[in-house]
């Protein structure tokens, strides 16, 4: 900020203050009109004071960051945790994520108006390909996925889930932390402290990952996940890519990432998604 | 004109729209608008007819795009010199480069003739429609050179009328649209961009004039694909005319009002509640009227580009967000490019110190990691490291 | 599969000969109906037309009237095609290659028995000299080289204003002849747009900068292309809008045909869609989902060397209007069109490590003038986030689709067709110069995704 | 823009600060540069109406025109500046040395000026100042001063040399500055040195903010609106009190509040652009710049002699000087390019990842290696070096040791991909010379496609050939300032 403008401030708050010091004067002798008169007065003066101080430039820009951050960053965070984990994820699932590795809180509960921002925000411009969250896409019927998030700009095959991949999901998630962690401890101890708690949790599902004994170790966790993922993975793999396949032939580009219309679910009987 | 919006989309536009600063398309707005149609934010400015330039006047974020009141008198004065003595110097052009005769001098200059600007462009519009229609019966009388023509369309609805410096015919032959232009030709060059720029403005005009002719019964290949400019030359202000052919501009310029969304459409399409009321509120708090654009923003989305810079009343206040979310359309669509499947610039910093990708980010990862290698093996054993402080002594 | 049968005697579209003839023939008689005022004639063609072959004529009725001329070329390797063609056309008469410095002819061209190779201070008195539009301008400025009487320039829409200033004092009858539909000249100066529109733009072509001084010169285009046959040269008119053109060829004259194979892999069976499609219409454009991806996109990479796999292991066979009987298709006939050096770069260690180092991988730049069996053409727009100048260029998408004689398989991703639903970008104007490439290569791009819509397939 | 570019950006944009980009400074800048700050009035492109110049930030001189659109007072301000241009532009003429160029023994300056200016579009403008003033009569009615002229001349010639990749007589700050540093900004906002230089100067908050504040000033030439619009009524009323006369006498008491107003632009680019100068000399020069200073001491003294002598240039270039120099450029560039990358290990980054250059440590050495050329065997040596990146090139490649780049060329003969995602990459002398120096078994090396080594021209004839020679010839350009009309 510019000192004349610093200056500026303060003298607007010092005949602020002049102003409610009499005003207090003027309502301590009963005279209220009049002392609401002075102190409207010294609450002009003020927000003309916070408006120069704003127009200061940008640490005042900066400075004002946490009221608007909220609702700005939650986005750029989910879309940075889903990028970071790289599978399909539970909304609580990215909150824990955010929490771990940004220190960032993420309220779960927003991300269905999320949502339909982001559908709005998909369905009206015209040639960007930006990225939008979107959910994932039930690998029989095609719609929606209530629980679990991805982006649009991943493959279809890995946006779909079918019947084995909540678990090869899960397993990836589990490779992807591991390895995040071990980089982590190198170059940032801290954030790694608190990544390893969510580490533990999720290999703790994962035969061998976890040596009570012993402290954690993201090489075994991945290792042991990686030998799991050679059984299941393939089949994942080949199911998710022919049902890809099958939800190119059957969904219309908009339904291939917000999935196949509701009504259609509920005429086949299958209330799942309802 | 025929312009077919509904009362309520009216009554809901004016909602959106409050008591920000209003502002009708013209040229300038309709080319800014093509620079960013793939923006929602922009696309609902345009529709809701808000003034982008003053909506966030008063806030951190206002930009400057004020004009130089010199440049502003340099353009009247080149105007005022080529339409003078009714048009003489014009005339004079049209006959040493267009083959003009010297009957075909029958000026009419309807700005001239119509004081006030705003008022009149509805009766300049009657006025133009019928001395085009005049000029297909092919009467000796017609007008054959004029200024201030006044041409209408209807653009996603909104009804909007446009102003050529010039059209002119030679007895017989196409019509012309002209622009007159205070940008010098310096030994055959002008600046690539103004001329451009120029032209789609021509392009615009000989496009709404073939439909014109076309309403009018008339062939609309009579409309010149030929744009005229009047320039000053070299380094005074002695006026020179060239001929451009700007077919494909006027296919572009077709193409643009053809993507024009439909205000209808728009009004919509946006939430019920959504107004630019507290946003435009000079008296507001400036940081409560961002919280609400950013609010709008959140709830329709919008794409920054640093294009935007140059076109848009926003662009300060997008490119913020765009900063706070490390979009790597910070850095340029070049960068977005280069970082496919890359959510954030952070990201891409992680990735260039050897964090481990996820699937997504697997095919760029190695490239930035090797970049990053390469950048940090080379400063490491040099003085200089990367933080500018240590030469800064 | 049904391969329709060979039609037995005619092979070709008579009445497009006799159209092509007749302005071979225009082109000559005005070539040679010289008043003594130095002049040029353009004969301007499509892709495949036989340019080589109107100047290999060309030379046999120029040497007929015992007159000497020089014929230059833009690069090293159309010379030497050149001088391969105009030995083997006239065994009798001397072909005396001019080369620059560190430049030699390939053995195989070095050992044809009319072929020399001179300086250029040797070449007095020699009747066909042939050397790059360079190197004999250069020669002509120091004096080592004498005019000759006519000047004959292979592919004048590649060579710019500035190569075509050194050999326009060579002599005073010029017949340039060149494919109107490819790359223009490029720099790769920081301005190259600095002289656009004037008349001493050195960027400018060849045959540009003559219509722009001389603007009565007269331009003959040839209606036919022998290279493409109907199916292809259906697509490809799209890339020359001033110039109608028809195949030589009747239909059905050139044939592919495949081992037939199943698989119960789904990849397979996909791969092999394509190479039915690509083999029984000429065409197949595969599509991979829409992405966010690199230049050097390694899945385009992955699904380029399966199809080269896969065509291998069904022993692809052809025939055409030269060969009636089905030959096996030799895999240097293949070749993999690109539009960066990245992507031929990894495309190349991808193909030589699959062990097919003999198929020919090169940018569009590179392939101009070529001729190929079949080619895998990487769609210019592909996974590109938003259209630019260069990928929109016309000439290069021209380049890409009109190299092959039998077919030409597409690959891209799915929204590169999508990129075209927005505005077309602004472009800088210049005064003097009204072509708009963007905006042509945009109509183009449109007109090819449509015409080649019928043989999408969708990975 | 490259995977270099995009890396530092992104690292730029984390840590809120600039990141440099090379290990040296890849420009001659000089201790006594002359320092040009210009400012325009709004869209008219030819009219000076401000301007600072001198040869240190202390030597500041400051001209206002009043009025730039008349014609007296705007060359009454360039005068004062033509004056002081031309001395110290045309003295380091008079100091020469003699050298060799193809066995010819010519004459070339010791030295040369060096101007220094805020951005390219200030550079545009002299270009347009020269065209302006180069072309005026100096006889006649309106005779303009032979200083006017010979100034015109002078920035002629730097508008044109500067198109000249890698010379160092006009030096543009933003590009200068840009080139050394990357900042998390769109190469747009890089364009205002104000903004760029708020990302190199510390400061405590992000750059993003710093620009931000910074980026709102105009650095001229061309003014903003608003600052346009405030200096109109000053404009208006010192025309109404002058009414009509131009003799310094009347006009110099009137200009104070129009020079307060320049002053205060002028004097805040001033500022910067001496601090971004400044911080751009504490880097070390990299190798190669006196040669590329040679040739701008060569292009210099032509230019001398030849504006001193005949002195009239054309406005307008013939096809074949077009021609040429389009060559000049081309090959210019492309020297730039590799002394860069071979001066400046962060120069040769975007050729490593590009896959055109390929460096390692030195594994294997075969100095006797032979192999058969046409009749004979000749000595070819060979250099194995192993790589921790992978290499795409194809045997047969052309490459060049980049201590040695103007000398013999390697050939590319086999590669090999090693277990860690390296490779091994074994390179073939192309010469048997035995003076070619040879790097030692463990050396770090770097081999890429750059050489500097001779490039040779190829010549055009000295006559216009007649397919460049249009039929009806066109009249030669003089639009000359006095043969147009100005109100």
């Amino acid at each position: 900020m510019v000192k004349s403008d610093i200056t500026n401030v303060a003298q607007l708050l010092a005949e602020a203050l002049e102003f409610s010091k009499r005003a207090a004067k003027e309502a301590s002798q009963g005279r209220l009109t009049e002392a609401l008169e002075l102190e409207n007065q010294a609450d002009l003066l003020r927000k003309r004071a916070r408006r120069t101080a704003k127009r200061g430039g940008g640490e005042q820009v900066a400075g004002r960051e946490g009221a608007t951050e909220k609702t700005l960053s939650i986005r750029a965070v989910i879309i940075s945790a889903l990028g970071e984990i790289g599978v399909p994820v539970s909304p609580r699932g990215i909150s824990e994520y955010a929490w771990a590795r940004f220190g960032a809180e993420v309220d779960h509960r927003m991300l269905p108006s999320l949502r339909r921002d982001e559908w709005r925000a998909w369905s009206s411009p015209r040639a960007a390909r930006a990225v939008y969250v979107v959910p994932a896409l039930d690998g029989n019927r095609f719609f929606a996925v209530r629980g679990k998030v991805t982006l649009s700009d991943w493959p279809l095959d890995r946006r779909i889930i079918g019947p084995w991949s909540e678990r090869t999901d899960h397993l990836n998630a589990t490779i992807q932390l591991a390895r995040q962690l071990e980089w982590l401890r190198r170059v940032e101890p801290s954030v790694a402290d608190r990544l390893r708690n969510l580490v533990v949790r999720y290999a703790a599902t994962v035969p061998g990952a976890l040596d009570s004994a012993a402290e954690l170790d993201p090489r075994r966790v991945e290792e042991a996940a990686r030998a799991e993922l050679s059984v299941i993975g393939p089949k994942d793999d080949e199911w998710r890519t022919e049902a890809a396949k099958r939800a190119r032939g059957f969904l219309n580009d908009e339904q291939t990432f917000w999935g196949a219309p509701l009504l259609y679910v509920i005429e086949k009987g299958n209330a799942a998604g309802a | 004109m025929k312009v077919n919006i509904s009362p309520d989309v009216e009554k809901r536009l004016a909602e959106i729209r409050a008591d920000a600063a209003p502002r009708s398309p013209t040229v300038r707005v309709l080319a800014a608008y093509a620079n960013h149609a793939d923006c929602n934010l922009a696309a609902l400015g345009f529709a809701a007819r808000v003034d982008f330039d003053k909506l966030l006047e008063g806030t951190p974020y206002q930009v400057q795009f004020g004009q130089s009141p010199f440049a502003f008198s340099r353009g009247i004065a080149f105007e005022r010199m080529v339409s003078a003595r009714d048009y003489a110097e014009t005339l004079n052009l049209l006959r040493t480069t267009m083959g003009f005769k010297i009957e075909d001098a029958r000026t009419q200059d309807l700005r001239a003739k119509y004081q006030s600007q705003r008022l009149s462009m509805g009766l300049r519009a009657n006025e133009t429609r019928e001395i085009i229609r005049q000029i297909l019966l092919g009467r000796p009388t017609s007008y054959n050179l004029v200024g201030g023509a006044v041409l209408e369309a209807n653009i996603g609805g909104i009804s909007a009328r446009f102003e050529a410096d010039a059209l002119a015919a030679r007895f017989g032959g196409p019509i012309h649209a002209g622009e007159v232009k205070s940008f010098p030709v310096v030994d055959g060059r002008a600046d690539p961009d103004k001329l451009s720029a120029a032209l789609d403005q021509v392009s615009i005009y000989i496009l709404l004039m073939r439909r014109l002719v076309d309403e009018l019964g008339g062939d609309p290949d009579l409309v010149s694909r030929i744009a005229l400019l009047i320039t000053p030359t070299n380094v005074g202000l002695k006026p020179t005319m060239s001929q451009k052919d700007v077919g494909t501009r006027v296919a572009r310029s077709e193409r643009l009002l053809a993507s024009v969304p439909d205000v209808t459409d728009i009004a919509r399409s946006v939430p019920s509640s959504l107004t630019f009321n507290v946003v435009a509120d000079q008296r507001a708090d400036p940081g409560r009227r961002a919280d609400e654009l950013h609010k709008i923003a959140d709830s329709i989305g919008t794409s920054y580009t640093p294009t935007c810079l140059s076109t848009c009343g926003n662009a300060f206040f997008c490119r913020e967000r765009a900063f706070r979310s490390g979009s790597p359309c910070l850095t340029g669509p070049q960068s977005s490019r280069l970082l496919p499947g890359i959510s954030s610039l952070n990201r891409a910093a992680a990735l260039s110190g050897g964090a481990p990708p996820a699937l997504n980010e697997a095919p760029v990862a190695p490239l930035l990691a090797r970049a990053g290698r390469l950048y940090d093996a080379a400063t490491k054993n040099s003085r200089f490291k990367s933080s500018s402080q240590k030469v800064a002594v | 599969m049904n391969y329709p049968s060979t039609p037995k005697n005619e092979f070709y579209d008579r009445s497009v000969l006799r159209a092509a003839t007749q302005v071979s023939k225009e082109a000559l008689d005005d070539f040679f109906s010289s008043n003594g005022r130095e002049r040029a004639i353009v004969v301007s063609a499509p892709a495949g037309a036989g340019k080589t072959e109107l100047i290999v004529d060309a030379v046999g009725k120029i040497r007929g009237r015992k007159t000497r001329l020089a014929a230059a070329t833009p690069t090293n390797e159309q010379a030497f095609g050149l001088v391969r063609r105009l030995a083997i056309a006239y065994p009798q008469e001397t072909i005396s290659f001019v080369p620059a410095r560190d430049i030699e002819l390939p053995p195989t061209i070095q050992r044809l028995p009319n072929v020399q190779e001179v300086s250029a201070a040797q070449t007095v008195g020699r009747g066909v000299i042939v050397g790059t539009l360079s190197k004999l301008g250069d020669a002509f400025a120091r004096g080592d080289l004498s005019s000759t009487d006519a000047l004959l320039i292979d592919e004048s829409y590649q060579a710019d204003s500035s190569r075509y200033y050194g050999v326009g004092g060579l002599a005073p009858i010029h017949l340039l002849v060149g494919d109107c539909g490819q790359l223009n000249p490029f720099s790769t100066i920081d301005d190259p747009d600095h002289w656009r529109g004037l008349p001493e733009d050195p960027l400018q072509t060849a045959v540009g900068v003559l219509l722009r001084n001389h603007p009565s010169t007269r331009v003959h285009k040839l209606p036919l292309s022998r290279r493409l046959d109907p199916r292809a040269a259906k697509v490809a008119q799209a890339f020359y809008p001033d110039l109608p053109f028809s195949s030589a060829l009747n239909p059905a004259v050139r044939g592919m045909r495949l081992l037939p194979m199943t698989s119960v892999r789904p990849r397979e069976r996909l791969l092999d869609g394509v190479l039915d499609r690509a083999a029984v219409e000429g065409w197949a454009h595969i599509e991979l989902p829409d992405a966010p991806v690199l230049t050097a996109d390694p899945e385009i990479v992955e699904l380029i060397a399966h199809l080269f796999q896969r065509l291998a292991q069904r022993t692809p066979q052809v025939r055409c209007e030269l060969s009636t009987s089905w030959q096996d298709l030799r895999s240097q006939r293949v070749a993999v069109g690109v539009s960066h050096n990245d992507q031929k770069d990894v495309l190349r260690a991808r193909l030589d490590a699959l062990g097919y180092g003999d198929v020919v991988v090169d940018t569009a730049n590179k392939l101009q003038g070529l001729e190929f069996d079949v080619v895998i053409a990487w769609h210019p727009l592909a996974g590109l986030p938003d259209p630019d100048a260069f990928h929109l260029d016309p000439g290069r998408l021209c380049v890409l689709l009109t190299r092959h004689r039998h077919a030409c398989i597409i690959v891209g991703r799915s929204g590169d067709r999508k990129l075209l639903n927005a505005i077309p970008p602004r472009t800088p104007a210049y005064l003097g110069w009204d072509p708009d490439p963007v905006y042509d290569g945009w109509g183009v791009h449109e007109a090819v995704f449509a015409a080649t819509e019928r043989f999408r397939i969708s990975a | 823009m490259k995977q270099l570019d995009v890396t530092l950006a992104a690292r730029s944009f984390v840590e809120g600060r600039a990141i440099r980009t090379t290990l040296f400074r890849h420009r001659r800048l000089g201790d006594e540069p002359l320092m040009l700050v210009l400012w325009q009035l709004g869209a008219e492109p030819f009219s000076l109406a401000a301007a600072s110049f001198g040869r240190s930030p202390r030597d500041q001189n400051f001209v206002v025109a009043g009025d730039p659109r008349n014609r007296d007072l705007a060359f009454a301000a360039l005068l004062k500046m033509a004056t002081w241009f031309n001395g110290h532009f045309e003295a380091p003429s008079a100091d020469r040395e003699e050298f060799e160029h193809w066995g010819q023994i010519l004459t070339r300056s010791r030295s040369a000026p060096q101007i220094v200016v805020a951005n390219g579009s200030t550079i545009e403008m002299l270009g347009r100042l020269g065209r302006r003033l180069a072309y005026l009569r100096t006889d006649g009615p309106k005779a303009a001063p032979l200083e006017l002229v010979r100034f015109g001349r002078h920035l002629l010639f730097l508008s044109s040399h500067a198109r000249m990749p890698g010379q160092q007589i006009v030096i543009a700050l933003t590009e200068l500055v840009g080139s050394n540093w990357a900042t998390g900004q769109s190469p747009e906002e890089r364009l205002s040195l104000a903004a760029l230089n708020a990302y190199i100067s510390p400061s405590k908050s992000h750059a993003f903010y710093e620009a931000m504040k910074s980026e709102r000033y105009a650095i001229g030439p061309v003014p903003s609106g608003e600052d346009d619009e405030n200096l109109e009524p000053l404009v208006e009323a010192f025309n109404q009190r002058r009414s009509g006369d131009v003799s310094a006498k009347v006009v110099a008491p009137l200009l104070k509040p129009i020079e307060d107003h320049y002053r205060r632009l002028v004097g805040r680019t001033w500022r910067l652009a001496w601090d971004c100068y400044e911080r751009e000399t504490k880097w070390p020069e990299a190798p190669s710049v006196g040669r590329r200073w040679d040739l701008d001491r060569e292009a210099y003294t032509q230019h001398i002699d030849w504006t001193m002598g005949i002195g009239r240039r054309r406005t307008r270039q013939t096809p074949r000087q077009a021609a040429i120099l389009l060559r000049r450029l081309e090959e210019a560039k492309a020297t730039l390019e590799a002394e860069e990358a071979c001066d400046d290990a962060l120069r040769m980054i975007p050729y490593l990842l590009d896959g055109k250059a390929i460096q390692g440590r030195v594994i294997q050495l075969d100095l006797n290696n032979r192999e058969l050329a046409n009749t004979r065997m000749v000595r070819r040596p060979l250099v194995v070096i192993s790589s921790p990146d992978p290499c795409l090139m194809p045997c047969g490649k052309e490459l060049w040791w980049s201590v040695n780049p103007d000398g013999k060329s390697y050939e590319v003969t086999q590669v090999r991909a090693d277990e860690d995602g390296g490779s091994i990459v074994t390179l073939k002398l192309t010469t048997s010379s035995k003076s070619t120096p040879m790097p030692r078994v463990g050396q770090e090396v770097c081999f890429s496609i750059h050489t500097t080594g001779t490039v040779r021209f190829f010549k055009l004839p000295p006559t216009e050939p007649w397919t460049h020679r249009p039929e009806a010839p066109v009249a030669e350009p003089v639009a000359l300032e006095d043969s147009e009309i100005r109100s």
